[in-house]
């Protein structure tokens, strides 16, 4: 391995210079060869998160004819089929499709910037990754519009969902969405663990990770251990579906319950998938809006790694009406308890950086009030839920229905409307309007209570969740009306943020590197940022770098200014040991995600697919792998 | 008795329109058994606690917004020494509190699930098989001639403990009473058991609370707890085969009962119908509601079921029968009939 | 040249919509009196599966054995002596045969003959395999019907 | 924002081996999800053997004599694997094409053996619910095993090409070397459920 006689470093360059020349070595070409083969991690982040926002805008449109039914008694608007092919949409969406993606690729476009570095470690996993999860969502949604809707529910319990009851094709396209989403999921957590563990700016040891990238981290760790059960509980479905395993079928030694413990063996921490990363965009906010270090950062970081070592001891407690041994249910009683403290660490720790902060009451730190407002109803709620005794009450009423959704919009999604007020102006170069901002803030807070803490009440009045419609001797009829008039006002509070987003992106006021003087390194960067990020990498010395030297970013020389290259540092201490190239735009990613998905649709109807696929799947996966001969593969 | 206290306190805090709307026959909150109240304490203990906690919180958020801030330095950083290690001293007390909290709800919990779970034998055994959609009920005795079927409504006496053995036939349902007792899954192939005991005579209704397929909605059911008198005489009366009809529109309604296709899944007892797919229908009309809770019995509303099930309960597995309006007056009459 | 590939894909596109909804069609009402062919019970998976049900519930298994044959003819073989098509099978179960067969237009709707002759078709794996149903959570007998090979062309037969 | 430059890194190498590569962490992390994709099917296998009456569930004992024979081949390929791995770190380009070539060899055996694993477990995925789990099993170390062999073929043909000459491409090998670690590994808990716990009771 002769030097290279014609490398350029960037010692030899002056910043203009080097800016330009790594924009566009590192550039998108602005065509659609360009779109289809990118692999940079802002371009594929950016468009991941619309498609998770479009998810979300048919999940919630779900909701709304739901909503609408529901508001008043013996309404005939839709029928038990379609309601329920509706209500499993609406929650396998909102769970698969909008929300642990929308976390995940949040991290994806901000990691990098946060930690210093140009790209993600794996970026033609990550196009793949992204793909894989379009494919996944679309399919799902074309066979909901041709009447093949899965309508067991999000957590598709056997043996409804199973071969005898789940009739038609409908939950093979669940269980197959699974697939497509869990492939996209675990390679993004490869993905940040990866980046996070090796990518790191020089010097930012393990105690100068910013908070929001710790969130990441344990996230990532989470899935990768976490998803692994629903892939394998799906993969049985599937199975028993298609080619007759037993499973889950009592009469042959199977049970219905394995399928209970390994779906919930995911799908509790996939709650946490979702609160995780909201968190660190709250952990995010409060020091910009406070001019204050976040108080108790190790505390903090220990809370959120508690969280996710708790969390996977706490699935029994979606069983608790099931019958299992009374002093199993104990235990798992005490294991949800216990996971409040770490939650409650973090509030407190939230409220003390509050305390003594400077507060500039901007839209982003009104949704952080308004999360915690919320969230600690949720987290309370669950709390008495965790109770068996209590649980035998509730389990399965609106009761739960009021607390989920306190938990995952109150605490996930405020943060994430807090988190777009945030950074758009990094992402877009704009910033977004404060006034429909407020606006956007009040009839979100309004409407979502106004349409879920009703839902409490109606729990424990003793309506079950999952019904299509209910008796007007009930006595349901008003609360479920206050109800349908809350979401109404919830989802007007989106279109405000729609409206806001199109008035921003024509005419907003032109944002700045660092509109909000906030201490991380992502407003280190042009807003929006150069396609290589940083021409130059930092060097960090502190947790909020910005704010100890607000003038003059300390970087690196010597790195290759003629190649895509990144610089790949130690675990713990970040000290910097290997230049390494970044891979090339490639289209083979696209391919290699069209034919795995083929594969997977086809496999639905016959099992051979899954033989006949793997050929072309070889082939795109040796093309993708396969080196094209430029700098970035021969060094 | 705390926790008696504890709720009526909470009681007059809360807004009372909102408590009355809880209040009713299907209700957590208006408990008529020894078990639901032991529940419904425990709920109320633990809101009361949360709301507490709740409040909290919120002060602390108002106090962030209006407190006035001893120094305002522009620059970002960190607090002064003195308030990180105040701030760590209060944070911590607070992470303690919550955890002696918490460990205080769980053993609450902990006691209440042993006050609420009864020795297995008892009497009375009540066998409910969940049904899409419906619940079959099978009072069993050791002499298979005190043995009967019935569906839908269960009776029981008042302040005797009934074991109620919980089956599913196709998918998994749950049974749950919320004035009597917290719900249990019905789960094929498995078994569980509940105790059953109402302390107030009365009627409660109950529903599925597992998600079962079309008519999750309408799978509902009621429980009838009478005086043990009354239930005695509902006992023996059950074990009675069918009133044989007297008017000849009655006849006319057994004859297309037994000889057309109602009987091929409904079992009348004292007549050659012995379907065993479908509710049993020996004493019908002493039955306050149709289709497991969807309609009330009345002569007008079986006739409107008869008529067309699919357009009452779209999905039940109950078919539309072609007969001619006469035919379905004569098959009203006999079933109304079935005392 | 372009807009009748364009054309000839939106027919194929809109034909494969129409199969997906068929198949998943839930029926619930019963058609008006003097029902059609009866073909559209064999194209859609609820009636086919609504069929199996009653197939289990009227205990046809009694004589039929899980389509394997006892008392009554294997349902499951390309040997029909009624012949195999769905109208046919209809009417053997409507108005019953010689040699045992009772006739159930008296203990079954119309609607629900159908459904049964739709899964009996099933049986002999002549529906299209996502509309045939899979295995029960039950013993096992032999292949759920969606796995089942494709039965060969009709032979009429004789009884035995 | 105005830039200073604090530190010069340009006598950094263009590739590391094991942790300091970003492909030896991808490889592990990669390695931990199917670890946990293996413990759970393990503890599906568990969780319906205790629910049996019996174990093997209504059907002979699974013949092991194939798994065993899978199981030595495993265990015979891992001195060459070792060896491999140090020559890909000493970037000696004849003994890796030899050790990758070797590899090949040594990976296409035990797949062969393993397709009459299948039928030796003297039982039908489809019969009941313990025929189930063991096809799942074998399936997934199958699976593994094969995505293995064809990541090792189309690595050697790599390097028997110019691009193999690449520091980057060593680096591969290793790599590869360490994934076919686990799969062994993986076997081994495997081969015990499949063929011994249904022989302890």
């Amino acid at each position: 391995m002769t030097k290279c006689a014609s490398e350029i470093r960037d010692t030899a360059l002056d910043d203009g210079a080097l800016s330009a020349r790594l924009a566009h070595i590192w550039g998108t070409p602005k065509t659609f060869w360009g779109f289809m083969t990118t692999v940079d991690h802002k371009e594929i982040g950016r468009r991941y998160i619309v498609t998770a926002l479009f998810f979300l805008l048919l999940g919630g449109l779900a909701a709304v004819v739901m909503r609408l039914q529901l508001g008043s008694p013996d309404n005939k608007l839709v029928g038990p089929d379609l309601y329920n092919q509706l209500f499993t949409m609406h929650g396998s969406t909102m769970m698969f499709l909008f929300a642990v993606p929308i976390m995940e690729t949040i991290a994806v476009y901000l990691v990098p910037l946060m930690i210093g570095t140009r790209n993600v470690a794996f970026p033609r996993l990550n196009a793949f990754s992204y793909w894989v999860y379009l494919f996944g969502g679309l399919m799902l949604w074309a066979a909901f519009f041709v009447n093949t809707g899965p309508d067991a529910g999000w957590f598709s319990y056997v043996p409804l969902a199973g071969p005898q009851y789940g009739i038609g094709k409908r939950s093979d396209f669940w269980a197959q969405m699974i697939t497509y989403t869990e492939l996209s999921g675990l390679a993004v957590a490869v993905e940040i663990i990866v980046t996070v563990f090796k990518m790191r700016a020089p010097g930012m040891t393990l105690d100068r990770i910013p908070l929001f990238v710790w969130a990441a981290l344990v996230t990532a760790f989470m899935i990768l251990f976490a998803m692994p059960a629903v892939m394998v509980s799906s993969t049985m479905l599937i199975l028993d579906r298609l080619v007759g395993t037993h499973f889950f079928n009592w009469a042959e030694g199977g049970d219905s319950l394995l399928w209970q413990h390994l779906f919930w063996f995911f799908g509790h921490p996939e709650v946490y998938f979702i609160f995780i990363p909201a968190t660190g965009i709250v952990s995010a906010i409060i020091p910009a809006f406070t001019r204050r270090r976040m108080f108790g950062y190790v505390a903090l970081v220990l809370s959120l790694i508690g969280t996710g070592f708790l969390a996977f001891g706490l699935w029994v407690h979606h069983m608790f009406v099931t019958g299992l041994p009374r002093l199993g249910e104990s235990f798992f009683t005490a294991s949800s308890m216990a996971v409040a403290i770490p939650s409650g660490i973090q509030i407190f720790c939230w409220i003390a950086t509050l305390w003594d902060g400077k507060l500039r009451l901007r839209t982003p730190l009104l949704f952080v009030f308004g999360f915690i407002v919320n969230f600690v109803i949720g987290g309370l709620s669950g709390v008495m839920v965790a109770s068996v005794p209590i649980d035998t009450q509730v389990h399965d009423t609106y009761f739960v229905v009021a607390h989920f959704h306190y938990v995952l919009i109150g605490g996930a999604v405020f943060p994430l409307l807090g988190g777009i007020y945030y950074w758009f102006p990094k992402f877009y170069g704009r910033m977004l309007n404060e006034r429909l901002g407020r606006w956007n803030f009040w009839l979100a807070m309004i409407g979502f209570n106004l349409a879920f803490f009703p839902m409490h009440i109606l729990g424990l009045m003793g309506m079950p969740r999952r019904v299509y419609t209910y008796p007007a001797e009930m006595g349901w009829g008003g609360l479920n009306l206050l109800s349908t008039v809350g979401a109404s006002i919830f989802v007007l509070s989106f279109l405000v943020l729609v409206l806001n987003i199109i008035r921003s992106l024509r005419s907003g006021e032109i944002a700045g590197d660092n509109p909000w003087d906030a201490g991380t390194l992502e407003w280190a960067a042009t807003s929006p940022p150069e396609p290589q990020n940083f021409s130059r990498i930092p060097v960090v010395t502190d947790r909020e770098p910005l704010w100890q030297n607000p003038e003059t970013l300390p970087v690196i020389g010597g790195m290759h200014a003629d190649r895509r290259e990144i610089l790949v540092s130690t675990l713990v201490e970040a000290t910097p040991e290997v230049l390494e190239s970044s891979p090339q735009a490639t289209i083979w990613p696209f391919i290699a995600a069209m034919v795995t998905s083929v594969t997977l649709l086809a496999s639905i109807f016959t099992p051979w697919a899954i033989v006949w696929g793997a050929l072309p799947v070889g082939i795109a996966l040796t093309g993708w792998f396969w080196p094209g001969g430029e700098k970035e593969d021969e060094s | 008795m705390t926790a008696g206290r504890i709720r009526s306190v909470v009681q007059l805090a809360t807004c009372s329109s909102a408590l009355q709307a809880c209040s009713g026959w299907q209700s957590a909150l208006d408990p008529h058994s020894q078990t639901a109240a032991h529940l419904a304490g425990l709920f109320w203990f633990f809101t009361a606690i949360c709301a507490i906690v709740w409040v909290l919180v919120v002060a602390a958020l108002i106090m962030v917004l209006r407190r006035r801030r001893e120094s305002e330095s522009v620059l970002p950083g960190d607090d002064f020494p003195h308030q990180q290690r105040r701030k760590a001293i209060i944070v911590g007390s607070l992470t303690a509190i919550t955890a002696i909290i918490l460990t205080v709800l769980t053993y609450m919990s902990f006691y209440a699930t042993r006050e609420i779970t009864w020795p297995r034998k008892h009497v009375l055994t009540v066998k409910v098989t969940g049904q899409q959609w419906w619940w079959q009920l099978d009072y069993q005795n050791q002499d298979p001639s005190q043995s009967f079927g019935t569906a839908n409504e269960l009776h029981i006496p008042v302040g005797q403990p009934v074991t109620v053995d919980l089956e599913a036939a196709d998918v998994i349902h749950s049974f749950w009473v919320p004035n009597l007792i917290g719900k249990q899954d019905m789960i094929p192939g498995r078994k569980n058991v509940l105790t059953l005991r109402a302390d107030k005579p009365g009627l409660y209704r109950g529903q599925c609370a597992e998600f079962c397929g079309l008519q999750h909605a309408h799978m509902s059911m009621f429980v009838f707890a009478e005086p043990p008198a009354a239930f005695e005489a509902w006992r023996r009366h059950q074990l009675e085969p069918a009133a044989t009809p007297g008017a000849p529109q009655r006849i006319t309604g057994m004859n297309i009962f037994v000889h057309g296709a109602c009987a091929t899944c409904h079992a009348v007892g004292g007549t050659d119908a012995d379907g065993q797919t479908g509710p049993n229908l020996t004493h019908f009309a002493q039955r306050a509601t149709i289709a497991a809770g969807t309609l009330r019995n009345t002569p007008a509303n079986l006739s409107r079921w008869l008529a067309d099930p699919q357009a009452v309960k779209p999905g039940t597995n109950m078919p539309q029968v072609p007969m001619s309006p006469a035919d379905r007056q004569a098959l009203v009459a006999y079933l109304e009939g079935l005392k | 040249m372009s807009f009748a590939y364009a054309k000839a894909a939106a027919s194929i596109m809109a034909s494969l919509l129409l199969v997906a909804c068929e198949r998943e069609q839930r029926d619930f009402q019963t058609p008006s009196s003097g029902s059609p062919s009866g073909d559209h019970y064999q194209r859609d998976a609820y009636d086919v599966a609504q069929g199996k049900r009653l197939f289990n519930w009227m205990n046809c298994s009694g004589c039929h054995s899980h389509g394997g044959g006892g008392m009554g003819p294997a349902l499951m073989d390309n040997r029909w002596i009624y012949g195999g098509k769905i109208q046919q099978i209809y009417q053997s179960i409507h108005d019953g045969r010689r040699n045992g067969m009772p006739a159930w237009k008296h203990r079954m709707t119309d609607q629900q003959i159908w459904q049964v002759a739709a899964y009996v078709r099933s049986m002999g794996r002549y529906l299209r395999k996502d509309v045939a149903p899979g295995r029960d959570d039950a013993m096992q007998s032999g292949k759920a019907e969606s796995r089942r090979e494709r039965a060969s062309a009709i032979v009429p037969s004789t009884p035995p | 924002m105005r830039t200073a430059i604090v530190r010069d890194v340009s006598g950094l190498p263009h590739h590391g081996f094991g942790p300091r590569a970003l492909t030896w962490w991808g490889t592990l992390s990669f390695m931990s999800l199917e670890t946990s994709g293996f413990v759970l099917a393990a503890g599906a296998y568990l969780y319906l053997m205790t629910r049996a009456p019996k174990w093997p569930l209504n059907a002979p004992l699974p013949d092991h004599w194939p798994g065993t024979i899978v199981a030595l081949l495993l265990l015979a390929s891992m001195p060459l694997n070792l060896l491999l791995s140090r020559w890909a770190h000493a970037e000696e380009m004849k003994k890796v094409r030899f050790g990758l070539v070797g590899m090949c060899i040594l990976g296409i055996l035990p797949l062969i053996v393993r397709i009459f694993e299948f039928p030796s477990l003297n039982i039908r995925w489809d019969s009941n619910a313990y025929g189930s789990v063991m096809w799942f099993l074998l399936g997934l170390h199958t699976a593994h095993l094969i995505t293995d062999v064809g990541d090792t073929l189309v690595l050697t043909a790599l390097m028997f090409t110019r691009h193999g000459y690449a520091g980057r491409r060593f680096s591969d090998v290793s790599d590869n070397c360490f994934y076919w670690d686990f799969v062994v590994l993986a076997w081994l808990p495997i081969y015990a459920l499949l063929y011994w716990v249904p022989r302890l009771t």
